[in-house]
């Protein structure tokens, strides 16, 4: 985030950069928009809709992990707390015959997660770090339980669900068909991505960075580091809410795996595998794993196995996620060098995917060697047999072979990327 | 479900006498289970302050070698061996793994712990399937070692009471009395100076790291005959450890004793008892209606029995965050 | 990876069966666990079902059109399970089945049902083999939803009636998982043994969160100390193995009355404690049944698809199915749905059942069988344990009724 | 005039451990007061005990009158006081424009605002860029804190400081590990920004405290043993005695 942000700070803004930034958030709208006419299936609309969904909720988890240096593992209680209060709302609204729409239901989500944020918050934040986590992972537990418990709110493991379209209508939408719901989630998800990027341009966004950078040194320019977390906190549970109210809308279910540990952890998975210091790194991670969520699990049983070794390979080798990676180029790119680094990559890219193979054939292999012949492992149209020693061999040398060259050109990239830092360094890119 | 129902009244003052003392027992022997589990959790966490939330699947992972041991070498070598195995995983995980990303924290390094958890129990079920193994008690201790009102009570448990026990004594000893202790806890604290006097930090945490997945590897061994060993198994126990250690107060080791005996016993009693609200004070008016003051009223202290231990969780976070026996805060 | 199976059997089929197929194939789109922790029940519905089809396809399809069973990974997730059905839709399916976890059912029930008043002309079918939660044939009943499992009213129904026969029986316990399932084999026991057996005494109610106790010690002193003679548990999963395995440790000697102890892994948690014939379980059949054309069905099974037909009901699923279809001459989903309406058939282990039209419930013989060393006329053991299900009592179909509250909208 | 700090037979035991010893203390509105002593004399928690970054076991301190021990360090801080620490404490991954504003929005009023654009405060951009200004950091200012050298980080670290305006500044050791000429130009930077302030400083550079401040207390095993005029000061025996027999031994 700050890097991004740095130069808004500027007074004087130049009209060239102003132009990009409102051109970036364009942009993201029209897309939006557009999206839909080009994938127009029942299938792609229900992934955009998640997308959109997991998105909002991926930037309300970087309030706390990326802003405020918060690690939660119970982010998913506001999520799915957000969902029930959407669903009881809506179905109080239908009985009830309340003139309130569907478009503003998301609102009520929201003030169910923000509701619990501001209950439980308080003793929550008192501490940061390891204390949180762990306060955080109980928290989760114990209201994941507890809603099988009060069956009467949560409606045990089934869930409570509602119909969207028996609500007033507006602008004569039904909200019937997919394409009307994600346009409302698209509407929503606008909304929260401007209202989350402006809250940390504010004052408290300020200090909630100060306060992941060094809470001790925050109490000594007036502010309550507490204080501070709470507020962040109480955002981030809101924010939570709406992705969940948003869940419930689409769904028209809200249940008990929306709280769970499951939810919490690919919310993490997300934010951290998109990058938590960037704005837009959220952004990314939540359409990635979103995305191999679907998409994974159609092709692998042991989709979690890649989940887990992207994000271990993340956690090593790219503590910024992918938006990390991305913004070590910018320098590269304003100062002109970024050129003599290309060449590296290109040839990097050869025996890097050969090792990619070699790991994904090994574990396909081992994956599917109980079903022997009758289920091949597909690698660019090449059908491999589980069975067959020649699978194995392939692997290993995939595997071995692989490795040994792309280290050489891994290391060709360090010199070419150290050469390209110098000359950004001297021409006053990077410092 | 019935709400309110009235619970029959058969227990007289000599089961209840009974009931208490098995329960005891019952939760002493499941406190010990829960701390042979954290005893390495807890060693890595006060030595390196790394808390390893990939704990758990290497007591998986000790479960799992051991079943393969065992039907390969038998109970007793794979007893030794799965653990070595288990600690040589855990070392080769500190010195690729951790080593990296010690420079970027130790939240980077939990979330590594984190991504790896996920890993391990895909590769576990993906080598042994998901289904639960025939993994069996030796047949050396598989009799009852005594018997308390017509309750048998299996020699294998005692076994592991007894494994347990000197498990933590063991570790005291080592780590209070012995030179071995003192330069693990001084490279703790001043890395570049117990650098300075000739010791191979690095290779000390290395160490450390192992011995500790090698504890979780001697728990998933003994553990995995007496309870489920499936693929599932650090999903459904890991959350637990972590209350245990927190509790107990991080990096304490008689703290971690300490709250897995409380843990144990807490929630045994919880569900020996059969009291609810609804028992205390009576029934709520029926006519109200299925509420959430219902559901709470007419909830069992034995219903909630799993989720106390996170309630306890909670609690002592919020009165002493640095739990029971613990030094620190975080 | 299933997928490509289905895809690989598509394109070998035709030229072994020598079927002239219709233009299009009946796509089922068969939504559960294929990763996760249900995934060993999930693979093995699957295969279950695959088999069925290519019976189906080598006897000509289903009026001229091919069955193609079509896999969805819903992680036992109700959520996911939306998504999946969403993609099973786009991808033109029109038959769904699912089966793990009453969830799951009902919030595809709602899903089907909805999607079907929102799309006229594109309607979608729910056979469901395998969720048996009550509330899905009554409060929360659809036209378009069709079960093949007994529910759980059902079964608790056939097991009263098998169990106010055995004087033996004087003090009973319950204990079951805290959630909707067990809750209503909770209460469905309670009240039926109350009204058939007055003088048995229920000497315990136990709920415990369903999956996530470690060690049902505690439980089994309570059980002891209440004098239960005999306990009746819903419990599956890891739940009915550890409760059985802690009873085995403690000495505890009863009968235990179970839906699912025959699930994955409670063959070999019972072999392990030794706990010979006192484990029973309710099933719609299995494999020792006696009968002998389900026992050679039995054994053509096991022989290729290398594990026991867990799911003889899905055998009535698909064939009803077809049965349907052929009476309606239309694989139309709606005139599909209305031929099976009150549909009498011959079920796979022998006797008639039928599909009640009020409530789409398929009503059929429920048997009860003990698990224990086997009898020289039952060659199927389970888990390669050497003990296999032998029969204690069957029920027929009109001893294995329960009413309905369901008012159904057709369309 | 009250004193601008007036510390009160202040005690501070850690378990058994006494730190403090009936430390008295007063420092006049406008004065530039230094407070020196051998190592580990209790320098560091005399100003953490005044600061709120601890609590003392008994005894009260007073600023502008009013009691502020046992007040929590940002209530202290709202009441006018600021410190800076000894070992550099600024906000590493904020940019050094966003670590100056950072300690001006409490100040300017602006607390924990969440509806208001914190580049649209043209109050707080002024001050910022003032400040900038003063401890020379203007050419350095998107550049992240941690970047910085360690010169530039310790008149940052004094930039945070006297953001809020504070009427009492505390300074811990601010030429640390400083070159002579970084140690010159800190003293300037020091002596122009706490101008028409109360300046308490801690300092181990005698030729910084005897040329910065009006007066000095010494601080010998957590009691002071002296406190005076810079001339005061070098005639005092007890100082001569502890100093010299500190170094004689």
């Amino acid at each position: 985030m700050t890097a991004a942000t740095t130069s808004a700070s500027n007074a004087a803004k130049p009209a060239g950069e102003n132009l990009r930034f409102y051109g970036v958030w364009l942009t993201g709208v029209i897309m939006l928009i557009v999206l839909p006419l080009v994938f127009s299936s029942g299938g792609s609309l229900t992934s955009f809709s998640l997308i959109g969904i997991a998105i909002v909720f991926a930037l309300s988890y970087n309030i706390l992990l990326g802003q405020t240096g918060l690690l939660s593992f119970g982010h998913a209680v506001h999520y799915g707390l957000g969902g029930f209060a959407a669903c009881h709302m809506m179905n109080a609204v239908v009985s009830h015959g309340w003139p309130i729409p569907l478009p503003f239901i998301p609102l009520v989500g929201g003030l169910g997660g923000l509701v619990f944020a501001m209950i439980i918050g308080w003793v929550m934040t008192k501490r940061a770090g390891t204390v949180f986590a762990m306060i955080s992972l109980g928290i989760g537990e114990l209201v994941a339980s507890s809603s099988l418990i009060l069956r009467s709110v949560f409606g045990g493991e089934a869930g409570i669900t509602t119909d969207r379209t028996a609500l007033p209508r507006m602008f004569g939408w039904t909200f019937g068909p997919q394409l009307q719901v994600y346009y409302l989630i698209a509407f929503w998800l606008v909304i929260s991505t401007v209202a989350m990027y402006a809250l940390t341009r504010t004052p408290l966004g300020r200090i909630s960075n100060a306060v992941r950078d060094n809470p001790e040194r925050v109490q000594f320019i007036g502010y309550d580091p507490h204080v501070v977390r709470y507020f962040a906190y109480c955002f981030a549970g809101f924010f939570a809410g709406i992705a969940g109210g948003l869940a419930a809308i689409s769904f028209e279910i809200a249940n008990s795996a929306y709280l769970g540990a499951i939810q919490s952890g690919l919310v993490l998975f997300a934010t951290f595998i998109g990058g938590t210091a960037y704005f837009f790194g959220p952004i990314l991670g939540a359409i990635l794993v979103t995305y191999l969520q679907l998409g994974l699990t159609d092709v692998t049983s042991v989709w979690q196995l890649y989940f887990g070794i992207i994000f271990i390979g993340i956690v090593m080798f790219s503590p910024g996620g992918i938006a990390g990676l991305l913004m070590m180029h910018r320098p590269l790119v304003r100062a002109g060098s970024l050129w003599s680094v290309i060449p590296s990559y290109l040839v990097a890219i050869v025996p890097t995917v050969a090792l990619a193979c070699g790991v994904i054939l090994t574990i396909e292999t081992i994956a599917r060697y109980p079903d022997g012949e009758r289920n091949p492992v597909n690698l660019f149209g090449v059908a491999f047999n589980p069975g067959s020693p020649a699978t194995w061999i392939a692997a290993a040398v995939l595997v071995i072979g692989g490795f040994f060259v792309a280290r050489l050109t891994w290391m060709r990239i360090a010199d070419a990327w150290d050469r390209a830092a110098t000359v950004a360094r001297d021409r006053g890119h990077l410092i | 479900m019935v709400a309110g129902a009235t619970r029959p009244r058969i227990f007289h003052e000599c089961t209840v006498l009974e009931l208490i003392v098995i329960s005891t027992l019952n939760g002493v022997l499941f406190g010990m289970l829960l701390f042979l589990l954290s005893s390495g959790l807890t060693v890595i966490f006060s030595m390196m302050g790394v808390l390893n939330f990939a704990h758990a699947s290497f007591y998986m992972l000790g479960a799992f070698f051991g079943f393969q041991l065992t039907k390969w070498i038998g109970f007793w070598p794979a007893l030794v061996v799965a653990p070595l195995l288990v600690g040589a995983i855990g070392m080769a995980v500190e010195r690729y793994g951790l080593r990296n990303t010690h420079k970027h924290g130790h939240v980077a390094e939990l979330l590594l712990t984190f991504g790896l958890a996920f890993a391990i129990e895909e590769i576990v079920s993906m080598i042994w399937g998901r289904s639960p193994l025939d993994y069996r008690v030796p047949a050396l201790l598989d009799f009852p070692a005594f018997t308390v009102f017509s309750t048998n009570y299996p020699a294998y448990k005692i076994f592991m009471l007894a494994v347990s026990v000197a498990i933590f004594v063991a570790l005291l000893i080592v780590l209070k009395r012995t030179r071995v202790g003192l330069i693990v806890q001084a490279a703790l604290t001043h890395p570049h100076m117990v650098a300075h006097l000739g010791h191979n930090v690095g290779r000390v945490f290395m160490v450390v790291f192992g011995v500790g997945s090698a504890l979780a590897g001697l728990a998933g061994v003994i553990a995995g005959p007496a309870l489920v060993t499936q693929s599932d198994m650090a999903a459904s126990l890991g959350p637990i450890l972590f209350v245990v250690i927190v509790f107990g107060g991080l990096g304490s080791l008689p703290g971690a004793f300490i709250a897995s005996l409380v843990i144990g016993l807490v929630q045994t009693f919880a569900v020996a008892l059969n009291g609810s609200l609804a028992s205390a004070f009576g029934p709520l008016d029926p006519s109200a209606g299925p509420s959430a003051l219902a559901d709470i009223w007419n909830v069992t202290i034995a219903q909630v029995a799993p989720i106390v231990p996170y309630l306890l969780l909670v609690i002592i976070l919020i009165v002493r965050p640095m739990g029971l026996m613990g030094t620190r805060e975080s | 990876m299933m997928r490509k199976l289905t895809l690989a059997i598509a394109v070998i089929a035709p030229m072994l069966g020598h079927v002239a197929w219709a233009e299009d194939a009946i796509k089922i789109g068969y939504i559960d666990p294929l990763s996760g922790g249900g995934a060993s029940v999930g693979e093995g519905g699957l295969k279950t079902f695959q088999y069925l089809a290519d019976e189906i396809n080598a006897k000509g399809g289903i009026l001229g059109h091919k069955v193609e069973i079509v896999p969805f990974d819903n992680k036992t997730n109700p959520q996911e399970t939306l998504v999946q059905a969403q993609k099973a839709i786009d991808g033109g399916v029109r038959y769904v089945t699912q089966g793990n976890g009453s969830s799951v059912g009902l919030a595809l029930e709602d899903f089907v049902t909805k999607h079907n008043t929102r799309n006229p002309g594109k309607e979608v079918l729910y056979f469901n083999y395998a969720a048996v939660d009550p509330a899905m044939t009554n409060e929360k009943c659809s036209f378009w939803h069709f079960r093949w499992d007994a529910s759980s009213d059902i079964k608790m129904e056939a097991l009263t009636n098998y169990m106010k026969g055995i004087a033996s029986i004087k003090k009973v316990y319950l204990i079951n998982q805290d959630y909707s399932f067990g809750q209503s084999v909770r209460s469905d026991a309670r009240k039926m043994l109350t009204a058939k057996r007055p003088d048995i005494q229920i000497v315990g109610d136990e709920l415990h969160p369903l999956l996530k106790v470690t060690d049902f010690s505690p439980y089994i002193a309570k059980i002891k100390a209440s004098g239960a003679d005999s306990v009746v548990t819903g419990n599956w999963g890891q739940d009915i193995a550890l409760l059985l395995k802690a009873a085995a440790d403690a000495g505890l000697k009863v009968n235990w009355y179970t839906y699912y102890a025959g699930g994955a892994g409670g063959p070999t948690a019972i072999k392990q404690t030794g706990l010979d014939h006192q484990v029973f379980q309710i099933t719609e059949g299995f494999a020792n049944s006696g009968n002998q054309v389900a026992m050679d069905y039995e054994k053509a099974f096991r022989a290729k698809v290398n594990m026991s037909l867990w799911y003889p009901r899905a055998v009535n699923e698909m064939r009803m199915f077809k049965a349907a279809a052929e009476k309606a001459n239309s694989i139309d989903p709606v005139k599909v749905a209305g031929a099976l309406e009150d549909l009498k058939f011959e079920v796979l282990d022998g006797g008639t059942g039928f599909m009640r039209k009020d409530d789409h419930q398929f009503f059929q013989p429920i048997y009860i069988s003990s698990f224990g060393k086997l009898a020289a006329n039952e060659p199927f053991d389970e888990e390669n344990t050497g003990w296999g299900w032998h029969l204690v009592s069957k029920i027929d179909t009109p001893q294995a009724m329960v009413s309905t509250t369901c008012k159904m909208t057709r369309p | 005039m009250t004193a601008a700090i007036e510390v009160r037979a202040v005690e501070k035991r850690f378990g058994n451990v006494g730190i403090i010893h009936d430390l008295n203390l007063s420092v006049a509105q406008g004065e530039r007061h230094a407070i020196i002593g051998p190592n580990g004399a209790g320098k560091s928690t005399t100003f953490n005990l005044i600061s709120g970054h601890i609590e003392p076991t008994s005894g009260e301190v007073r600023l502008n009158g009013q009691v502020i021990s046992g007040l929590r360090p940002f209530e202290i801080n709202r009441r006018g006081l600021s410190r800076s620490f000894q070992v550099t404490n600024v906000f590493a991954r904020m940019t050094v424009w966003e670590n100056v504003r950072c300690a001006v929005l409490w100040a300017t009023g602006h607390r924990y605002a969440f509806w208001k654009n914190v580049d649209h405060l043209p109050e707080v951009r002024e001050r910022t860029a003032r400040i900038l200004e003063d401890i020379h950091l203007t050419h350095r200012r998107d550049v992240p804190a941690g970047l910085l050298t360690y010169a530039e980080q310790r008149e940052l670290e004094i930039g945070i400081t006297i953001a809020s305006g504070a009427t009492v500044v505390m300074l811990d050791e601010p030429t640390a590990g400083m070159s002579h000429a970084e140690t010159e130009r800190a003293v300037s930077l020091i002596r122009r920004l706490t101008e028409g302030r109360t300046l308490v400083i801690v300092e181990h550079d005698m030729s910084v405290v005897f040329g910065l401040a009006d007066r000095i207390s010494v601080l010998v095993y957590g009691h002071i043993i002296a406190s005076g005029t810079p001339e005061e000061i070098r005639r005092d025996p007890k100082v001569k005695e502890a100093y010299l027999g500190e170094e004689a031994h």
